[in-house]
């Protein structure tokens, strides 16, 4: 029993750790722009994928070992992944902004946006699934019957340092004081001295580039990669990221954990039938309890 | 003296689909087109209520569309058909004709009584943080049916076409194609008259200033409570004729990608425009069986088209005024109370 | 203009009793009290962050007080919610303009009758006969109260098009229409040049005189307030300093130098 | 010459592309067989086909109109798919009310041709494959006990799972499927449920899934350190299994429709065929469309001739596939019921050390 | 000549707000601009900004010329950044979630690193004490009065050299008013130039060398504090008497 419940625990640290991964970079973007970018899900499948081809040319073509290519793969993917984010918000976001559109239809385009990513894969790269390379050798350790792999190790330590730098970022620099100015009032940062669309653009690449790298862990971790595998995981990080308080990066980190130990003990004390039934009351509950999440700051309305 | 010619118009069309139908020049694939464009039409002009006026951002619409289809489904198949199930109809098959509207209304009714769901927590919260109850809430009504073994569970359940035979047994029309046109008219009349009365403005005011709202006398919790309740109900009403026209439902045809359809038509209409929602219904009802030979590129191409149409329309296709407001001139042909 | 609202009970229009407020640390409003009868035209003035605004916002129930009751017309606003404190008659205007941008003039005022409306939901979609006996009636004294503050020919603008005197003038429209006993103005001279401003002071004692209605106003502007009002308090740190009539205030110490200050530049 | 349309209304978009993929192309690979071959002969006379290809983007209401369109605005004599029951029990309702024969390939969901004359099927169904499944574990892993993985959202997972926990506590007694786990289908992550499963030491792990998550359950299985048995059903018989679930499921066993390693006769011609023109070994889906194509065109032919007259052809060929004594398909032999369920032998296949889906045992309906 | 405006005109979307009006200031002057509510006074100085749409309006005709430099291609950042030219706007637009600190400190971000910061928070907080007993709080929760203070101290910590206010006296109490005005003007002599909009006409000509009136987007008088202050109209329109 207790065996069972430190296994469960682990892979609810695991788990997570992916939602709050992708959840920074939802909340980040929306700390900045008040824009629940929808395509976060699928820029992080395209991560993945981007992962996929550097790796699978790292090892066969260039014949790399698993160790270099992954030491490869990771910057490369990061780049690349912010690239398809800044692009997508030059062509897509930015010009409505500049056309001062609601927030929501900026949203709808960005769900769009997230369609034609998972579509244009399919139609490129056919419907056949993706197997992962893999890079390093997982070794199952199992102690007093709990199982953990030095790769799940890995994943849980990196989102716990892309919080932290993240975090530093946003409280601790300009740029990030920029960036939570943004969200509050466009129109008088300009007033200030700042390059508005720079900060935009610096938000859009630290959030793709941590979408690449979850991607690559995702992968890494999943080995099965499909054009639609960013969506689902992609709207649970999103509701991770509100729940914790959207717009503040520890509530995004917190809440990733917490909707992973939901799901995950859920399934451990109760029938798995009732997962979702459950998972999402809890939530739900949650959310009466603490209207603007568990971070959320409420907007005090001064009249 | 033009101004009942829209109240003509739309009873000619009306008439004149039903006769055609029932003359079988409208082929069963026309009609089926055209009855999930008004199930659309439903779906958009009721999430518009509280996305649109209300200025909510609700994602989870399918959910309580998801409510109305099962009620209704289950209310006509346990009522009027035999079924492996249920077993023997309780009533007597042939009064099925007369029932039928009664089915879709309690279909509404339950769905806007799941609406309290989302009405409830909306007193203390809003925006996205409202959004995710929407979610959550869409996600908790497809768990207890995927649960609900009796009724199929994800297995889906059916039978309702039965329910249509019997009522083609006792008067032959093409019922369906009757009905989906009559709901959406009442679907759109109920709204336009709730948000057109100065009680009703008070959805808008809540949108443009709650604060106010509330301070200047108006009851923001019941206001809010009444719109979620019409918005769910009204989708339970596209849900039941859903499941009518295809005679089976499945928890799976009601997950958010259906929700975020209906997103797509609110938005893509403008918010805070009926008549911008049901133009965005029919458009992109039509888009989507028109690009049918496109096969896998058609999910590519309909985003794109949508995004760019976007960039020039940032407000949606009719903002949020009215065809009346855009083109002054029509007002001479219609006048509502 | 019909004026439903008669005054049998002899209860002061409002009676405020040792109205506390913290927010965290911070005590904006300290034992305040006040008592304004039917037909004074008060002031409420003190320096910046001496706690007019929230005072206001607590009369018209947006806060609870953390101590102290509210009494208006005897009854105690204790745990209502704004829309029924207005009920009791109460209405405002806010500091910085909180008008509905996108909807017409006309509707302002109209959606501002909401709470007498009398009719609901059900009524409003059978169109039933009360829904237009009372729509009649909305419209038409909406369009009565924008005649007398000659404000009809906007009626179909939307107010951010409106210029910004316009859009004071049409917040306090919009807060009569709610038919109050006691209205609150905070700062309604902000932002306007010295002509305006000149037609705010007769506008006010026109509606004092107009409406019988109990009017507490916060402002700036100094001239306005001798102008206009009979009696004054003054606050600072949420604690009243002075009060009396404009001249005894103007002239009191405390005053000048918390609140007045020495206007030779 | 004239030329018969043949309606497939199947899902290139949506959850499961894949499966509209394999159906499509091995439709195609036949096609192109026939009217390289002049055309089908129906009555002496040569008729070119002309397959339409339709996407149900996975949707029901979409499998429905698309149903409508190819029965009205194509004027197809016969329609192919759905694959998945999600779609296929409405489509077959229309299908049936519109007087057109409709066959699926791999819909296994009984309600998909109940009380439908018009509606077919090339696959068993579940309450077959179940019985089949179970027998086959207890006889070969000797097992007394067992747990059970499925998709709650996947009706033909869920259907099957329930299936066979029926049979297998029927057979060995209440209580001995220890575990009655359920997932989400596009879930990822399946370590509670595995973790509650191998936490009661089950003899082997029935998984009832698609592929696709197959690849994902068994190995995460293993790193949570559980190194017993698994049995899988036809959702497994893809040969991206192999690609995408690596060593971990080498030597696993599932129930299916056919085996196409050491496959002899028209079988293997088949699969060699496949794989030389597509670069892949044909799943089960794309040998179960091209018996049900074949069904449909040996149906025509049957007819006698066709009239010209569609309803009249359309009833013909109903007539004609439900009259079908005996047919030689590459996933076995199969006549119809009167529900038009075929009846025919399922296999068991293990996967071998190369990865090839070897032949084990073949089971037939008694 | 350290600004000048000649014949501008600007539209919001197609209402035109500006029908060619020219004005200049230069260097160490205070200059007001007067006028009736809707005059145009805060679109100059959205114009001057360079604010972009859809908030700010789109100049189509005339020029702006910074030390003789057309800045109409310049970027808002950069007005602030290479100009050293900041506006305090109507309506404070504080940055609501950040600490009053906090605004203080984001107004520094596009000075150089070296530039000594403390003694221009000094200057700040002796202007506005209250600003420093609220450091820490929230901006969105402070006062009317308070927020203004603000404002004003966070464009003063962008280290300009020129200053655009905006109606800044709006909602000050009398006390603050005079107290902001005399810093003004001292400022003023410590060599910053001030182009002041201003309501209460009255305290803007009393610190201000020159001014114009504007009535709706045109200039209807200009000239030196004192003959604006003794035109007829000028007086009946604005001085109130
Ligand atoms: N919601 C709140 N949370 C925290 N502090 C608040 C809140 N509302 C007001 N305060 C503080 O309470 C004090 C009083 O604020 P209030 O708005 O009443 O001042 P005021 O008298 O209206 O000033 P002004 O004349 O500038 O409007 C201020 O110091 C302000 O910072
Ligand atoms: N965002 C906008 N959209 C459309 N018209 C606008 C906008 N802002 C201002 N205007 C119009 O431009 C003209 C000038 O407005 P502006 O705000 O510059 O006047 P102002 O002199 O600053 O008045 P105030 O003293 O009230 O600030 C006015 O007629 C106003 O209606
Ligand atoms: C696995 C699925 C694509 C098909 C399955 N046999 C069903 O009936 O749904
Ligand atoms: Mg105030
Ligand atoms: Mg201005």
């Amino acid at each position: 029993m207790l065996a069972s419940i430190l296994q469960n625990v682990i892979n609810a640290l695991q788990w997570g750790s992916f939602y709050a991964l992708i959840a920074l970079g939802y909340t980040l973007v929306y700390g900045v722009l008040t824009l629940i970018n929808f395509a976060h899900g699928d820029i992080f499948m395209v991560g993945a994928y981007i992962a996929f081809f550097v790796a699978s040319f790292a090892l066969t073509t260039l014949g790399m070992p698993g160790w270099a290519a992954l030491a490869l793969t990771i910057p490369a993917t990061m780049v690349l992944t912010s690239l398809v984010g800044v692009t997508l918000e030059r062509i897509a976001y930015r010009p409505l902004r500049r056309k001062g559109a609601h927030r929501l239809y900026v949203v709808i385009t960005a769900l769009m946006a997230g369609l034609i990513l998972e579509n244009g894969n399919l139609a490129i790269l056919g419907a056949s699934r993706k197997a992962f390379p893999p890079l390093i050798h997982e070794t199952v350790y199992t102690i007093g019957g709990v199982s953990f792999t030095n790769l799940k190790i890995a994943v849980i330590i990196s989102a716990f340092l892309v919080f932290a730098f993240l975090h530093w970022v946003v409280t601790r620099t300009r740029v990030g004081m920029a960036m939570r100015a943004i969200s509050y009032d466009k129109f008088a940062v300009p007033l200030m001295g700042i390059p508005m669309d720079n900060i935009i653009v610096v938000t859009f690449v630290l959030g793709s580039a941590f979408a690449g790298l979850a991607g690559i862990l995702f992968a890494m971790s999943y080995p099965v990669l499909e054009p639609y595998m960013g969506a689902l995981i992609g709207w649970k990080a999103f509701i991770a990221a509100v729940v914790g308080g959207i717009g503040d990066i520890r509530g995004a980190f917190i809440g990733g954990f917490l909707l992973g130990a939901v799901e995950i003990m859920v399934v451990a004390f109760f029938p798995s039938t009732f997962r979702d039934l459950i998972a999402f009351t809890v939530l739900l509950a949650i959310l009466t309890w603490k209207p603007t999440g568990l971070f959320g700051v409420a907007k005090t309305t001064k009249i | 003296m033009f101004r009942y010619t829209f109240h003509i118009i739309l009873i000619l069309t009306g008439g004149l689909i039903t006769w055609m139908a029932y003359e079988e020049m409208l082929g069963l694939y026309t009609l089926s087109v055209l009855m999930f464009m008004g199930v659309n039409i439903i779906m958009s002009t009721s999430l518009n209520l509280v996305n649109g006026y209300m200025g909510e951002f609700s994602c989870g619409h399918a959910g309580f569309m998801c409510v109305g289809a099962y009620i209704s489904s289950i209310l006509g198949v346990l009522l009027f058909a035999k079924d492996k199930v249920f077993g023997a109809p309780l009533l007597d098959p042939s009064l099925a004709i007369y029932a039928f509207p009664f089915l879709i209304l309690a279909g509404g009714v339950a769905a806007a009584l799941a609406g309290l769901l989302v009405a409830i927590p909306s007193y203390k919260t809003r925006g996205d943080y409202l959004a995710i109850i929407t979610i959550a809430a869409n996600y908790i009504i497809i768990s207890v049916i995927e649960n609900l073994g009796v009724i199929g569970g994800s297995r889906g359940f059916m039978g309702m076409k039965r329910v249509i035979n019997a009522m083609e047994d006792v008067a032959y029309l093409p019922w369906m194609p009757i009905w989906v046109f009559l709901f959406t008219v009442f679907s759109v009349w109920l709204l336009r008259r709730y948000l057109s009365s100065t009680f009703g403005k008070g959805v808008s005011a809540i949108c443009q200033d709650e604060v106010a709202a509330e301070i200047m006398s108006v009851n923001t919790n019941k206001i809010k409570t009444i719109s979620f309740m019409v918005s769910s109900g009204v989708a339970g009403i596209a849900g039941g004729l859903f499941a009518y026209v295809i005679g089976y439902v499945n928890p799976g045809s009601f997950n958010i990608l259906k929700s975020t359809e209906a997103l797509v038509m609110v938005y893509l209409g403008g918010m805070g425009s009926l008549s911008g929602s049901i133009l965005s219904a029919v458009l992109f009802t039509l888009l989507l069986e028109a690009l049918r030979p496109l096969q896998i590129i058609k999910w590519v191409v309909i985003p794109l088209l949508l995004i760019i149409l976007m960039q020039f329309r940032p407000e949606g296709i009719m903002g949020n005024k009215e065809l009346g407001d855009m083109f002054p001139w029509l007002k001479k042909f219609y006048k509502f109370k | 203009m019909t004026q439903t609202q008669t005054h049998t009970n002899t209860a002061p229009v409002l009676e405020v009793r040792g109205l506390t407020q913290r927010f965290g640390g911070l005590t904006a409003v300290n034992n305040f009290n006040v008592t304004l009868n039917h037909g004074e035209l008060a002031g409420l003035i003190g320096p910046n962050g001496a706690g007019k605004t929230t005072v206001f916002n607590l009369v018209s129930g947006f806060y609870q007080p953390s101590e102290g009751d509210i009494l208006v017309c005897g009854s105690n606003t204790k745990g209502m919610k704004p829309h029924q404190v207005t009920g009791l008659g109460v209405a405002r205007t806010f500091q910085n303009i909180r008008l509905w941008n996108d909807m017409s003039v006309l509707d302002n005022i109209r959606v501002a009758q909401h709470g007498r409306l009398g009719y609901g939901f059900f009524h409003a979609i059978a169109r039933s006969g009360r829904y237009r006996r009372r729509e009649d009636e909305v419209e038409r004294e909406a369009r009565e109260l924008l005649e007398v503050f000659d404000l009809l020919r906007f009626a179909n603008e939307y107010p951010k098009n409106l210029p910004y005197g316009t859009q004071r003038k049409l917040e306090i429209a919009r807060a009569l229409s709610s038919h109050p006993q006691l209205l609150l103005l905070d700062e309604p001279a902000a932002g306007l040049n010295s002509s305006d401003v000149k037609d705010l002071i007769r506008l006010v004692r026109w509606i004092h005189g107009r409406f019988d209605v109990t009017i507490w106003m916060i402002e700036h502007h100094m001239d306005v307030m001798m102008e206009l009002c009979e009696q004054i308090k003054v606050i600072d740190f949420g604690q009243t300093i002075a009060e009396g009539t404009p001249e005894t205030v103007r002239n009191h110490p405390a005053v000048i130098t918390a609140y007045l200050g020495d206007d030779n530049i | 010459a004239d030329t018969i349309k043949i309606g497939f209304n199947i899902p290139l978009t949506g959850d499961i592309p894949k499966v509209g993929e394999s159906s499509k192309l091995s439709a195609e690979m036949l096609k192109a067989d026939i009217n390289g071959a002049g055309g089908l002969d129906v009555g002496g006379k040569k008729y070119m086909l002309e397959f339409i290809y339709e996407d149900n983007e996975a949707k029901a209401e979409s499998a429905v109109t698309t149903a409508l369109k190819l029965i009205e605005k194509d004027q197809v004599l016969a329609m192919i798919g759905p694959n998945s029951s999600k779609q296929a029990v409405p489509a077959g309702q229309v299908a049936d009310d519109n007087q057109t024969v409709m066959i699926s390939p791999w819909s296994t969901n009984p309600d998909t041709t109940y009380d439908r004359p018009w509606v077919f099927r090339a696959a068993f169904l579940d309450p077959f494959q179940g019985p089949v499944a179970v027998n086959f574990a207890v006889k070969t892993f000797h097992a007394k006990t067992a747990a059970v993985l499925y998709d709650l959202s996947n009706d033909y997972s869920k259907g099957l799972a329930e299936i066979f926990r029926d049979v297998f506590e029927k057979k060995m007694g209440k209580g001995t499927v220890l575990a009655f786990e359920s997932h989400g289908t596009k879930d990822q992550d399946f370590s509670a449920q595995l973790t509650k499963i191998i936490a009661t030491k089950p003899d082997f792990i029935f998984v009832p899934d698609n592929y696709n998550q197959v690849a994902l359950i068994v190995p995460q299985a293993r790193k949570l350190g559980y190194k017993g048995e698994f049995m899988g059903s036809d959702a497994w018989g893809s040969s991206e299994l192999m690609t995408l679930c690596g060593d971990d499921c080498k030597g696993l066993h599932f129930s299916t429709h056919y085996a196409a390693a050491g496959a002899k006769g028209a079988t293997k011609e088949f699969i060699d065929r496949y794989t030389k023109k597509y670069g892949y070994t044909p799943d089960d889906v794309a040998a179960l469309t091209w018996d049900a194509t074949r069904v449909v065109l040996k149906g025509i032919q049957n007819a006698g001739k066709l009239t010209g007259k569609l309803r009249r052809d359309r009833k013909a060929v109903r007539d004609g596939i439900a009259a079908i004594k005996s047919f030689a398909g590459i996933t076995g032999n199969m006549k119809f019921d009167e529900q038009g369920d075929p009846v025919k032998c399922a296999v068991v296949v293990q996967i071998s050390q190369k990865g090839d889906f070897e032949f084990k045992e073949s089971v037939c309906p008694e | 000549m350290l600004l000048s405006v000649e014949n501008l005109e600007v539209k919001y979307g197609n209402i035109q707000a500006l029908h060619g009006i020219s004005f200049n200031v230069k260097e160490g002057e205070i200059v007001t601009l007067i006028g009736a509510n809707g005059a145009g006074k805060t679109t100059s100085l959205y114009s001057i900004a360079r604010l972009a749409p859809p908030e700010a309006p789109k100049v189509v005709g005339g020029d702006i010329r910074f030390m003789g430099e057309s800045i109409l291609n310049t970027a808002p950042s950069d007005v602030v950044k290479n100009l050293k030219l900041a506006l305090v706007p109507e309506g404070r637009h504080i940055f609501g979630n950040l600490t009053v600190m906090e605004n203080l400190e984001l107004a520094t971000y596009s000075r150089d690193k070296d530039a000594d910061l403390d003694k221009d928070y000094q200057r700040i907080f002796d202007l506005f004490p209250r600003l420093a007993e609220r450091r820490k709080q929230r901006s969105e929760s402070l006062s009317g009065g308070e927020q203004q203070m603000l404002a004003v101290g966070r464009a003063l910590m962008t280290g300009c050299r020129a200053l655009m206010l905006d109606e800044p006296s709006m909602g000050l109490a009398p006390v603050l008013k005079y107290e902001l005005f005399r810093t003004l003007k001292k400022l003023n002599e410590e060599g910053m130039t001030l182009l002041l909009v201003e309501q209460n006409a009255k305290l803007a000509l009393d610190i201000a060398h020159r001014g114009y009136v504007l009535d709706t987007g045109t200039i209807a008088a200009s000239g030196t504090s004192e003959e604006l202050a003794g035109n007829p109209e000028v007086r009946k329109a604005y001085l109130g008497g």
